[in-house]
């Protein structure tokens, strides 16, 4: 199995969602994230001090699935990421051993 | 005439109350945009505060409430607060206290008025017009209605501003939403609010502030007060109720639904509040309710991005609002008669000034708007927009 | 009589002060739900406020205040707010002004009520609940001590809502905990609340509020309603260093121990406000305190799941107000003694008042709780729970 | 005297504005400490709430209002309120309203003072620095200015409390900071505020009770409350701009300076409320937020810790606010000439008083902090400051 | 080493942390998380427009642990973390090459 | 290609950021999380009942780089977070199969 790491913009999640949806992945797991790319940084100010805020808020959705399916799954969030413009993130595929379902203790390998 | 120390005490802690609703707008507000508008969506609030404070010591409140030129607005014999006194001059309460009552009239607008820009404006362009609109639209609509412009003279009633304020924000921000167009991605992209409890929060703070606005209204403290007070919490309830029914036959009641459905009711009642009493405050209420959550609607569906609704609930609840006092004015209450009692000239006069500062303030409003994005430009960068203006105005982040 | 412009005005601000006690109670209660229920239970507050407004004006201030029936209810003359004028009748101020004075005592009530029934109530079974509630819950309570009815004609003293407001809401939370039951995995999961610095936001609101609350109650502007003010804030003090002491014995002292303590004060110097002096209210506060810390260490380890605490601060705090007020009245200071200035009978008036009011909330409220659970259900379903009322109630995240 | 209910009704509700001013002091300070920091920050103010609230009635009031012995500080007679009457005595309202509107003025200065020690305070300590402080520092400086001391018998004028309020807190914060040193890792971590939001909220109310802390020193309502009312908005308004406009220059224009800015221009203008007009407020108000925010940047460079600026905003506002006193007053507001009208004595009295309050508070603050610090210590440990104070020193989390 | 990464209920968490404990696994790193399953989403509606809400609050544990301690980890957290109900959770085993301590630089593999 | 998960104290994030930036790492995706290690907690009380609140916030910072710069990537981080002191963190590494630039499809292994 394969742990899809896919790091996007926040506006554009529902669309990922949807069109991961209608793939029939379902099954995911998000969080908020801030991060930062090749793009240099914006600098900001609190009460006379300067620091550089380059961190921008970002979705991270991790999706655990079969390894034939990584790559329909890459192509799918790539294409409903995508704007075209500078931050529309990065996918990584991670291995992973295996998967295993509390509920029953189901294992997936 | 003598100063009436209960009258100037209730008119102290109206003014209060009153000032307290310029951030509570801004919370309003903040709670509604996106993470990293929040804060400079506050900060607006704040900003308009500042501005026009300075701006009414200084010429405004000579505009609006000095002697009259032509019916259209005051002259200049009061630059500065000169000869703005304090003592009781002609009424019970000192003229200088008059001043700083109206004033918070004026910095609440201003924060409405921010609605039709929220997180696509430009901080220094918000400055330049901000002091443009106080002093061209607010100043003369307040001298129509109150300080004996021809509107006032004609026999409009507005009671604590549903025009001045309400109307008047309300198109200023439908007409400034259409001047700076849509945010980027509006309508393809979800744009989840910050912070709900921040917006029930500053819900709370104007619910609280209006009592001092309708009923401080009365400028003395007095059965009229009482009334205008009664109404005024009445009608809120009454909307809160109408709009949370209304989406609930179509969803969920959201909690926002419910509180932009008392502030719809608090505007509406607002023009009436000294001419009513409570069973016609339901009715008020509960109508602007549903007129407003209706606006909101079709705004959606016109794919308007005045998604703040201050023209839904401010401009159009202010409109019923004007239309509605001069059909339920009773004079039991306060003398005035309106169409249900069978004084047509109340509803035409109430009609026509309702009408005159709509398409007052929408039509130089998008003057205004339009000069300002053609020169210096009212819109940030889609860049800074996409970073959000906390960083990109202010440097902040929430 | 004529009308008093300084009483007049303090009745306005007073009023004003406590109508923002009623999102005060929801942002109290808000801070400590969990995440999920965050601003279901806000909104709660929202919703008490408009439904009891709307059932005041309309039925419930006759009920309340209408002349009396066999000592137990006012009739309808009053249905409408017919006939409460906006001249000072036979006092110094318009009956319309008492009338919504009394409103948003009536609005706080309901909104502390909810806390019975946090985090698992049917947004559609609270209305319902609510309109009953208030009606035949609240309206005789008031009535009996403020509106002519046995209680007042008994002798018992209520100065600002102690019986009438306290103890009715907290052991009406403690009947509805009772047969809404436990939140699924009350006791077993960890049940984090959503945003302490909320609560402490809500007690700012709630202790400012207060003044108006207490020192309103005396519907004058002079030494009674300076008292009042003095021992409100006093009571407050003591009951939050009580408190905040009695927990570092136990462990470390949470500021939400501390803001507990001080509502706890706040609650029990209610009824004693305008009977007893500063030094007094230290002790009023500081046993409030301790009673209360206690009252909730034992329904905690009952395993109740009142958790919010309506009935450990409001209904336990305010019985113990209302015997201290028959104890510790001083006729210094209203002409009033208690069993320390050995009046028994005014002791025995104010423990009658008070568990006779204790009785009726909790039994009437076990009655209506139970009616509507055995028909429409007063609970959401375990799914709806799970995923929380926000969503499942509103359709809405925080 | 007979009693003024119009006069009473103000004052009573400026003491309601007023005492909201101690947690709002505390909602904007806890927006600026790391998240760690948030709830135990506010809390602070909660607990000078009701140390100061217990102390004042017990004792404090006699210190500072008792009859004056030696210029410094009042005896005590009025011990435990002995005497403090309900009836109008010299004045047009109550004695008891007066002690509890000087009381807000107690608790919301040691709300300030928690500044100094923000993020590392130990909290059994400042309990006892607390007590202590309000007792040997306020309550003398409050007797020289209001309470018949030597600095009102030379003439120094101090409206509402910018020398007794504003420069004694500021400046023990900044004793203090320096006793208690840096927080751990200052200036080589950052140090993200937990939210700036409350602190915009905290502003707001700090604005609207400032109402009641300048228009509410007048003890009346009538035209000296009036104008003090408006040159407190207008000098907020001006400091507001001025500190937004200078950090502009410098980079972008935070938030967080234009409300500090705010609260520069609110400070100055304490002092002057009741002797300047509107056009002088806004002097006074635009270079207090200069004055203010230089103090600021200046303290930063020097690299002392006292980071919630209660120094250069309090502190060194309110020093400018005094000697703006002595320099503006107008004799045409309140029959008060200042220096620019050929008063000098006025300016000398005005200085002599601030630089003696600043001396006197400084250094008896230098000398309990470290009396306190050598003996229980005021600090808490490296590790309960790691965790933070939330944790360790109330067991919470926000 | 392998990287054992949890996404129980957030009610389920004192429980899992204290039969950890009482495993002996005390080092972990916790974050909050939205997750989805199969179950179908819950739709929200904001002022007017419906939007699914599917996404609920989870909790995420990472714990690393050797190789031969995962099978056990698995076990316990399986445990714990079971109510038998929809929305239990997932576990993913996720092979780790090395653990560096920053405090001492140790290494582990 | 590897992922290189950090988890430092808070407080030393901006430190390490620079360290990063200035040895050409300016990629990166942080989140804020909860974290234990070897250190007993602390216990946390919430109206009469104790809670032991262990969990301290944390920055983790993931990271991913070409398998031959792996070494330099943790020797900066160790380097920038280290204040020697209990809780300074630890550093993961895990292996990652191929990276996608979700703006251009590029893909890197
Ligand atoms: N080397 C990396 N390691 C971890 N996360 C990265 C790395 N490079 C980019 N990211 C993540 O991907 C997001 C988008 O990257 P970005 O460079 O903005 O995309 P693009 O290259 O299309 O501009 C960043 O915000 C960050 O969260
Ligand atoms: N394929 C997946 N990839 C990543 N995370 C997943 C995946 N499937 C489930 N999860 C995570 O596990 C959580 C629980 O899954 P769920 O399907 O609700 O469990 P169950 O199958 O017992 O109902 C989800 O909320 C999500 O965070
Ligand atoms: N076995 C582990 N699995 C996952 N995360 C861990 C593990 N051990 C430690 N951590 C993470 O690293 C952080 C720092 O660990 P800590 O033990 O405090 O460092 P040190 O060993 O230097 O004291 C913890 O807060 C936790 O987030």
């Amino acid at each position: 199995m394969k742990l899809v790491k896919a790091i996007i913009k926040p506006e554009r999640f529902e669309f990922v969602k949807k069109a991961l949806e209608e793939k029939g992945f379902t099954g995911m797991t998000v969080s908020e994230v801030k991060g930062r790319g090749e793009q240099k940084g914006i600098s900001l100010q609190y009460r006379g001090k300067t620091m550089s805020v380059d961190m921008l808020p970002k979705v991270q959705i991790d999706i655990v699935t079969r390894d034939d399916r990584t790559d329909e799954l890459v192509t799918v969030i790539t294409g409903a990421a995508r704007t075209g413009k500078i931050g529309d993130g990065k996918i990584f595929v991670i291995p992973v051993e295996r998967a295993i379902r509390i509920r029953t203790g189901e294992v997936e390998t | 005439m003598v100063l009436d120390t209960g009258a100037t005490a209730w008119i102290l802690a109206s003014t209060a109350l009153v000032a307290l609703m310029t951030p509570g707008v801004g919370f309003f507000y903040g709670g509604l945009v996106r993470k990293k508008n929040y804060l400079a969506t506050i900060a607006l609030a704040f900003v308009a505060f500042a501005l026009v404070s300075i701006q009414w010591v200084v010429v405004g409140y000579s505009l609006a409430f000095g002697p009259d030129i032509g019916g259209f607005i005051g002259n200049l014999d009061f630059l500065g607060l000169n000869g703005v006194g304090m003592d009781a001059g002609e009424g019970t309460y000192p003229p200088l206290l008059f001043m700083i009552f109206q004033l918070v009239f004026a910095t609440v607008t201003m924060a409405i008025v921010t609605s039709g820009v929220a997180e696509r404006v430009k901080l220094s362009s918000f400055i330049i017009f901000a002091l443009i609109w106080t002093t061209i639209v607010y100043d003369p609509l307040a001298h129509w209605a109150w300080g004996g412009g021809w509107a006032s003279q004609f026999g409009s009633l507005d009671f604590a501003g549903g025009t001045v304020v309400h109307i008047s924000s309300g198109f200023a921000a439908l007409a400034l939403a259409i001047v700076v167009g849509k945010r980027t991605g509006f309508g393809e992209h979800l744009m989840e609010p910050a912070n709900i409890p921040m917006t029930l929060l500053g819900t709370a703070l104007l619910w609280f502030g209006w009592f001092g606005f309708n009923s401080g209204s009365a400028l003395a403290a007095n059965g009229i007060a009482a009334n205008a007070f009664v109404v005024t919490n009445t009608a809120a309830a009454a909307g809160a109720l109408a709009w949370m029914f209304a989406s609930w036959y179509h969803g969920k009641p959201a909690s926002l639904g419910l509180v932009s459905g008392a502030i719809a009711g608090l505007v509406a009642i607002t023009p009436a509040a000294g001419y009513v009493g409570a069973m016609t405050a339901i009715i008020i209420g509960a109508v602007a309710g549903l007129i407003c959550y209706g606006a909101m609607l079709w705004r959606i569906r016109r794919g308007l991005d005045e998604s703040l609704d201050a023209w839904a609930v401010h401009g159009m609840g202010g409109l019923w609002g004007a239309l509605a006092t001069g059909i339920f004015a009773a004079a039991a209450v306060n003398g005035y008669s309106g169409l249900i009692e069978g004084n047509v000239q109340q509803f035409i006069a109430n009609a026509a000034g309702a009408f005159a500062a709509l398409v007052y303030s929408f039509g130089v409003t998008l003057i205004i708007a339009f000069a300002i994005d053609r020169t210096i430009g009212l819109r940030v960068s889609e860049e800074e927009e996409y970073v959000g203006l906390d960083i990109s105005q202010h440097g902040e982040r929430a």
